[in-house]
């Protein structure tokens, strides 16, 4: 019961053949957490399925997966162990938290149905269990009353109630700000710590950091090298890796572009403006007196803890959301469509059944764009071709992502609100892609807000930065 | 003998199936009900022939001339609520079915009065079937009890052997014995009267067990009871007809041959046998055997024959078209529409079969399934063409009662229409007077054959009453005219 | 009805689906084809054959009339399909558009759609049938008309509701900001999304036509004889059951067939 | 990942750390839409009593008639019983002033009489009304008893033989008309088992036949939508992360497929039970019932249009009423909705 697991030869075919994951040996221990590092698309979530025995029913595997010296069953068999020697931390859990139960009772019926403790001692450690995620004040919340980052709490919180040795865990820090990231990715490791086998997928090579232990590099379906996480992290053998490492924003070269301590109104022409902005919902303030304008060519970055706001008011600037107070103005002559929005739920902003060609095709009738420009963006944003027959249910996060990119930077936008545009992406590609809409800032003029909880990434971008607090924006600079 | 010793308390109670629904309490309109579960009493009654025999009054005369009535009541009589039944009251009851759509307002009454113990009727001109029309539940006495305020009728307070223990309209009526009744006391001391519309259903609800006497079986389902041991199946003649009705000043009928061609090619045994399955049933004439004087006894039976119907046609100038359908001189295709209703579940199949025989002769004819008011509303709007009905003849136990609406000069909404014949008019206005049985009898057999050669309406079958009656009940007597159930009579049988 | 987003069914055999299209070709053949092929005149009779067991004169038996089955049922086939098809597609249209008109537009015009649509279910659906049937007594399209105009809010209610949730998801939203029109929207975006559910409806309207025409025959207020419809002739045979169960059920037969063909079709939906 | 689950509301994860409700405002939050589904009500209920006048009296033939021949039978009824009714009933009056009249007794809560019968309309609702409800209460739990468990194992166990099976089994109910069905009821279970009275309604035991024949019509649709939505929510990530849990099947469907599959099935079952008046005419007339579908039936067919007023008011406000109920159900299983209505 100690959660030994090894890969043999792992391989995860698409109905069509295609190989996703290929030939994958790893393993792993009590003790020392296993990392995951790679690229977008590459395959990570799908080796946690895999081990888990929850993969889609229409993609194929071969290979073995050993637990404790023994095969693991196939099938239902593997039903068992759910739970009780393997848990999982889905890599979107606001779409696997049950919506109509409040957040503690998710927890505490891992006590009381699976361990078999009483219910009140399962409500008492179920309520542990959250004041250890600092997420106590929720626990009468349901879902959809919670932001992304307590989602995401909330599911580690249930994956750490379980018993089981083996913890997989599929970007579990997330949508988190700086401080809660740390703490989630430590709570992580003294689970490793306490004797469980802990395999964790991450873009974040700070979380990496902290987590320690084993690091594997995935590219394309494969392990590109593997070993001790402090030694590859600080001596990688594979230049994909040192790229990688060099990708995380803190590593940026310093700067594109010299930070002032931010003036209140762009140097040029504003492209949107808002005036005295206030938004309420229901019967609370979430914005007040807000000013804020985007000029042409310049980026705008809005910082902010979980819930803050800042959502709201690119809503409000893209007349998505009507405000409560003030008013938004628009540089004249513009069609209404080169305003566009980067969602920060990527798989939400796609229709379900459309596969991507046609999403795309539609969108250049609708438009008399012609397929060479989209064959241009998907070129720099590197989507293979073999993507556009996909629906969004069958690409990777990050591939999502790049696809909305697409979709908005070829309607040559004038404003694009972007919403935690690289949160799903490894360093590198989130690195380009912060390159890309940097240069399309002063390539096309365009005016880009920037909402983001990574506060070296706004340093790094943005022309000006604000931060969202008690519900007014202030300069980053003063807000400290 | 009785079921139970003397004292026990007989908790068995009888029920009765029917599919007729009580419509509310008003003697007028669902007094057919209260009257054969013995709830609501007439002055006089009818015997299994229709003759009238003494109920509430215990005799009655008439002066010579035929005018004045004296109806002399039982003495002692109670109503259901204990109160005395006085000759007031009884005339109050009857003056208000004098002033209802009910067969006493019919008559030609001209004052109602009380004298000592007797009910006095003066007729305006001689009426020999006023007891029959007494008889009738329209004219059913009701204590002064049941009328609130306004004149509606709030409980049904009668005189008869049964009291009304609860009533949910239209479904269920459930009597009791009542005790202070005049005759002999029943043995049957509860009933229940429930409705079941469909005949299937009936039918179950007698193979379960459930119901003592179902009535109104469905043709198909007799045979199948009647197999059943525990079930006694009786079909008993009425004198009721189904028969289609002619616009004769429509250009399709007005000729007597066409009228004859139209009965030639009805296919009665056929009819008789699929659909009422009773060949007997095929009617001859209008009027059934069981009416007595009015069936004419020796008419051969009704043929189908085809070519002759076909040669009357074309003397009446209807030569076939090339689609089939006959056409006159002026080329008018013979298209009639056929008015029936449901209320009767066999009518909309004699109809559709009706209409495939008439098919054969080049008569095109469109079926219509409507309301029951749509026969006589078609009638006052003149636009009827055929009307396939069931008629009831005894609805006042002497058919008499009908026939002088049906075919009186005018026509009438259920007989003739656009049609008169002096001798018929001539005849029945004899019968209203007549009392001599030798003369009744003659003029009765007159109006019939006079009826029967100029069809103004076409017999097609005439009906039985199919009642299934279950193992624990014996001495059932069924009324053909439906007067009453006869429960007082009743007895349950040893187990 | 945001749950409903759950409605959505998962993918069934294809194989279910092309044994229902199958049947259903079956069926609507045996319609369309039958009455060519079958020469007996349905409303022939011939009462001394009543409910005539099959055999080498009647193939299916008789009906009560003695009129042939196997004719009938070829012609009952056809005008069965052509009324419910009629119906529901009539329904199914007028519902859908104005469910999805309600969700779109929102405000006074939901809010009145929603107030007839309410009260239309309040009606008694026979007194909108029987009105509209009194045009034209016994005839199949006000008989369609009818039915349709109660059986409408149906669609109505499930379009509405689930577009409504549709429309405040995001890629809407994202549509809207890309530059799609309203038709781009609803045809592209919301109308695939209710297309399984709205099929589902359908297969049961299917149905459901026909057995409230057996119903209403019930009642007596169907077709006039002698045409031939399967609801009719459930309900005229009824007093047979025990008589003759096999001619007594064969329109039921072929409701159930016609029934369990447009849930195998749109039961199951390729991924 | 089912697609249908991926994507839900942008809202649905946008509350702040603190943004609890109170507890006042989830009373509101269920208080407002059924304050506003009162007003609702009886707005409904009005028309619905206007639309049905104007649509008995746009019905062809003549109301006198029709009238008579409900009131005297179909011997009796002729011209002149009709010219006696519309006489007596004042059919000759203006229609506008017939349905001002009725408007003003409405508002003293007073239906009127029925033409027919010449009870007061109240009455008779009640009586009928009061059967039906019984009716009504007794085969929809029935029919959730049967279809619901059948719906459930099918959407289990989909693509596999429970699941053809309770396919079969719905189609072949749904195929066979009501009284089809209470006929093969009554033949089995009180004809041959002698289990059950095949009519009338003495007690409860009267009440199982009817109730069964309707909960078996009902049991049919509501098992397809039962299991559809099983279908789906047994697909989607809740249900796996709740087996990722641990919890076995048994607690991972009883306490989070359940409640998710509910929702779409109340919806649905709420639109089934108004549907429910046409499958009640049928067995009240099969059964012997004295239910208001099968008097409405008749009121109709005898033009008495006060009884069809009365009968369309009140189950206008039933209509509304039950609306609220299921929006209420839905309300209380899905935490969503109440922000969403907010
Ligand atoms: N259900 C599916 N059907 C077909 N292809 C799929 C399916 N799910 C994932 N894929 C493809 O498999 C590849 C690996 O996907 P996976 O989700 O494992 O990526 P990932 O490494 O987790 O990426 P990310 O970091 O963006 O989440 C991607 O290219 C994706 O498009
Ligand atoms: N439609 C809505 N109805 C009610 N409240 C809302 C709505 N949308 C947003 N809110 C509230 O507004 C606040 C700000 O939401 P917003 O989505 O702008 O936050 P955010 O700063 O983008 O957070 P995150 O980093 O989690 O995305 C939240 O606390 C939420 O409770
Ligand atoms: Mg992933
Ligand atoms: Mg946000």
């Amino acid at each position: 019961m100690s959660g030994h697991v090894r890969l043999r030869d792992l391989t995860v075919q698409a109905a069509d053949g295609t190989p996703l994951v290929a030939g994958l040996s790893l393993a792993a221990g009590p003790g020392t957490p296993l990392v995951l590092l790679g690229e977008t698309g590459s395959g990570k979530s799908l080796v946690l399925q895999a081990i888990m025995g929850a993969l889609p029913p229409h993609l194929r595997r071969t290979g073995e997966v050993v637990l404790d010296g023994q095969p693991l069953p196939e099938g239902r068999a593997r039903r068992g162990l759910w739970g009780r020697r393997i848990a999982l931390l889905p890599q979107e859990p606001w779409l696997a938290l049950d919506p109509t139960m409040r957040a503690l009772a998710q927890v505490a019926e891992v006590y009381r149905l699976v361990r078999g403790m009483p219910a009140p001692r399962s409500r008492a450690e179920a309520e542990q269990r959250l004041r250890d995620l600092g997420i106590e004040e929720a626990a009468r919340l349901y879902p959809f009353q919670l932001s992304g980052g307590m989602a995401q709490r909330l599911a580690l919180a249930v994956l750490r109630a379980t018993d089981a040795p083996l913890l997989l865990a599929d970007e579990p820090t997330k949508g988190l700000d700086a401080a809660r990231r740390d703490e989630a990715a430590l709570r992580l490791r003294d689970e490793a710590g306490r004797g469980r086998t802990v395999i964790a997928v991450t873009h974040d090579i700070g979380v990496a950091r902290i987590l320690g232990g084993h690091l594997a590099v995935m590219l394309e379906g494969r392990i590109l090298e593997q070993g001790p996480s402090e030694r590859l992290l600080r001596d990688p053998a594979q230049d994909y890796t040192r790229r990688l490492i060099a990708a995380e924003p803190s590593q940026w070269p310093t700067q594109w572009r010299a930070p002032s301590i931010a003036p209140p109104r762009p140097a040029g022409e504003a492209v949107v403006e808002g005036r005295r902005l206030g938004k309420r919902f229901q019967d609370r303030a979430v914005l007040r007196e807000v000013d804020i304008a985007v000029g042409r060519g310049e980026v705008v970055a809005v910082l902010g803890p979980s819930g803050c706001g800042k959502t709201t008011l690119g809503d409000l600037l893209l007349g998505l959301l009507p405000p409560s107070q003030g008013e938004v103005r628009r540089a004249a002559g513009l069609a209404p469509w080169r305003f566009q929005k980067l969602y920060q739920d990527p798989p939400s902003a796609f229709a379900p059944h459309q596969s991507m060609r046609d999403a795309l095709r539609h969108l250049g009738r609708r438009h008399g764009l012609a397929p060479t420009l989209f064959e241009g963006l998907r070129d720099r944003l590197r989507l293979p071709p073999a993507l556009l027959d996909r629906r969004p249910a069958e690409l990777s996060g990050g591939e999502l992502q790049r696809f909305a990119l697409l979709r908005a930077l070829a309607l040559d936008p004038v404003f694009l609100f972007a919403d935690e545009p690289t949160s799903r992406l490894d360093p590198i590609t989130q690195q380009e892609v912060a390159l890309l809409l940097r240069g399309l800032v002063s390539e096309r003029n365009l005016g880009l807000l920037l909402v983001t909880h990574d506060a070296m990434l706004a340093q790094r971008m943005a022309d000006r930065v604000f931060t969202i607090e008690a519900a007014r924006l202030l300069p980053a600079g003063r807000a400290g | 003998a009785t079921g139970t010793g003397a004292g026990a308390v007989d908790e068995r109670v009888l029920r009765i199936v029917a599919p007729i629904e009580i419509g509310g309490l008003d003697p007028a309109r669902s007094g057919f009900i209260f009257t054969r579960m013995g709830v609501v009493e007439t002055l006089l009654a009818a015997d299994a022939e229709g003759r009238p025999v003494p109920a509430l009054a215990e005799r009655w005369s008439v002066d010579a001339a035929g005018l004045e009535w004296r109806f002399t009541l039982r003495p002692g009589l109670r109503f259901h609520d204990g109160s005395a039944v006085t000759p007031g009251a009884a005339v109050a009851s009857l003056r208000r079915a004098l002033a209802d759509a009910t067969a006493l307002a019919r008559a030609p009454v001209a004052t109602l009065d009380v004298a000592g113990r007797d009910v006095v009727i003066r007729l305006a001109r001689p009426f020999s079937i006023l007891p029959a029309v007494l008889a009738n539940y329209g004219s059913g006495i009701l204590a002064p009890a049941s009328y609130d305020a306004a004149g509606h009728v709030q409980a049904v307070i009668g005189t008869g052997p049964y009291r009304v223990l609860s009533i949910t309209a239209p479904m269920r009526l459930e009597v009791e014995r009542f005790d202070l009744w005049w005759g002999p006391r029943p043995e049957i001391s509860r009933a229940i009267y429930l409705v079941a519309g469909q005949g299937e259903a009936r039918a179950a609800m007698a193979e379960s067990g459930q119901a003592d006497l179902v009535f109104g079986l469905h043709p198909a389902t007799m045979a199948r009871l009647r197999r059943n041991p525990a079930l006694e199946v009786r079909a008993v003649a009425i004198p009721r007809s189904r028969i289609l009705k002619l616009n004769l000043a429509s250009p399709f009928f007005d000729s007597l041959a066409e009228r004859q061609a139209l009965d030639l090619a009805i296919d009665r045994q056929g009819i008789a046998t699929a659909l009422l399955r009773n060949p007997s049933l095929a009617a001859t004439q209008l009027l059934p055997p069981m009416t007595g004087d009015w069936h004419l006894a020796d008419l051969p039976p009704a043929e189908r024959d085809l070519p002759r119907a076909r040669a009357l046609l074309a003397s009446a100038g209807w030569t076939p078209g090339p689609d089939g359908i006959l056409r006159d001189r002026q080329g008018r295709r013979f298209r009639v529409v056929l008015t029936t209703y449901s209320t009767w579940p066999e009518l909309p199949a004699i109809a559709t079969a009706l209409q495939a025989q008439f098919r054969e002769i080049g008569v095109d004819v469109d079926v219509s399934i409507g309301n029951t008011s749509d026969i006589p509303r078609l009638h006052r709007d003149v636009t009827l063409e055929l009307g396939l009905m069931s008629r009831n003849y005894a609805l006042v136990p002497d058919p008499l009662g009908t026939i002088l609406t049906d075919f009186a000069p005018q026509g009438s909404d259920w007989g003739a229409m656009h049609w008169t014949d002096p001798q018929l008019a001539a005849a029945l206005a004899r019968l209203e007077g007549a009392t001599a049985p030798e003369e009744r009898r003659a003029l009765t057999q007159r109006a019939s054959a006079i009826l029967h050669e100029q069809r103004p309406v076409i017999p097609i079958a005439w009906s039985e009453l199919a009642v299934a009656i279950g193992r624990r009940v014996g001495h059932v007597a069924i009324d053909p005219f439906e007067t009453s159930y006869r429960l007082q009579d009743m007895r349950w049988r040893e187990p | 009805m945001s749950g409903l987003a759950f409605g959505r069914r998962v993918a069934a055999l294809p194989c279910a689906r092309l044994a229902g299209a199958g049947l259903l070709l079956l069926l609507l053949g045996f319609g369309l084809v039958g009455p060519w092929l079958i020469e007996a005149d349905p409303a022939r009779q011939d009462l001394m054959a009543s409910l005539a067991p099959p055999g080498a004169r009647f193939l299916l038996g008789a009906d009560h009339l003695g009129r042939s089955m196997l004719a009938r049922l070829a012609h009952a086939v056809r005008l069965s399909f052509l009324l419910s098809g009629l119906t529901v597609a009539a329904a199914g249209l007028l519902g859908t558009a104005l469910g999805l008109l309600a969700a779109w537009e929102g405000g006074w015009l939901d809010r009145g759609l929603s107030l007839l649509s309410d009260t239309v279910l309040a009606l008694p659906g026979l007194l909108l049938v029987l009105l509209v049937i009194a045009f034209a007594p016994g005839q199949i399209l006000p008989l369609a008309g009818g039915i349709a105009l109660a059986l409408w809010v149906e669609f109505f209610r499930v379009t509405r509701a689930q577009a409504r949730s549709l429309l405040a998801r995001p890629h809407v939203e994202a549509a809207r900001l890309l530059g799609f029109g309203r038709a781009y929207i609803l045809g592209h975006l919301i109308l695939p999304e209710l297309a399984p559910i709205l099929f589902t409806l359908a297969g049961f309207g299917i149905g459901g036509v026909i057995l409230t025409v057996a119903t209403l025959s019930f009642i007596s207020i169907g077709l006039k004889p002698p045409t031939a419809e399967l609801g009719g002739m459930t309900s005229e045979m009824l007093p047979y059951l025990a008589e003759a169960p096999f001619q007594a059920l064969l329109p039921s037969l072929f409701v159930a067939l016609a029934v369990l063909a447009c849930h195998l079709l749109a039961g199951g939906r390729p991924r | 990942m089912s697609p249908s689950t991926r994507s839900r509301p942008a809202t649905a994860y946008r509350t702040c750390a603190g943004g609890s409700r109170s507890v006042g405002g989830n009373a509101w939050r269920v208080l407002r839409p059924l304050l506003s589904r009162l007003g609702q009500a009886g707005l409904v209920a009005l028309l619905v009593g206007c639309i049905g006048f104007a649509l008995m009296h746009a019905l062809p033939g003549d109301q006198a008639f029709r009238l008579a021949a409900e009131r005297y039978g179909p011997d009796i009824v002729d011209a002149r019983a009709a010219a006696a009714m519309r006489a007596e009933l004042g059919l000759d009056r203006p229609l506008a002033l017939q349905l001002l009249e009725w408007l003003g007794r409405v508002v003293r809560l007073d239906l009127g009489r029925s033409l027919v019968t010449g009870e007061p309309v109240i009455q008779e609702l009640r009586v009928q009304l009061g059967y039906t409800a019984l009716l009504a209460g007794m085969a929809l739990p029935l029919s959730a008893l049967i279809g619901l468990p059948l719906g459930i194992a099918a959407g289990l166990w989909r693509g596999r033989w429970p699941d053809h099976a309770v396919l079969s089994l719905a189609v072949l109910l749904r195929a066979v008309p009501a009284y089809a069905l209470g006929l093969a009821l009554m033949v089995l279970l009180s004809v041959r088992l002698r289990w059950l009275p095949p009519g009338g309604f003495e007690g409860w035991a009267e009440l199982v036949l009817p109730s069964l024949t309707l909960a078996l019509g009902l049991a049919a649709v509501s098992s397809r939508v039962a299991r559809e939505s099983v279908a789906a929510v047994a697909a989607s990530p809740v249900l796996a992360f709740a087996r990722w849990k641990g919890l076995s099947e048994r607690d991972a469907v009883r306490r989070h497929g359940l409640r998710n599959a509910a929702i779409p099935v109340l919806a649905v079952l709420g639109l089934q039970l108004i549907g429910l008046v046409e499958g009640i005419l049928i067995v009240e007339t099969l059964f012997g019932w004295p239910g208001i579908g099968h008097a409405l039936v008749h009121a109709i067919f005898a033009r008495d249009v006060p009884l069809v007023q009365g009968t369309a008011l009140i189950m206008g406000l039933g209509v509304v009423l039950l609306n609220a109920a299921v929006d209420l159900a839905c309300l209380l299983i899905d935490p969503r909705r109440g922000r969403q209505a907010a």
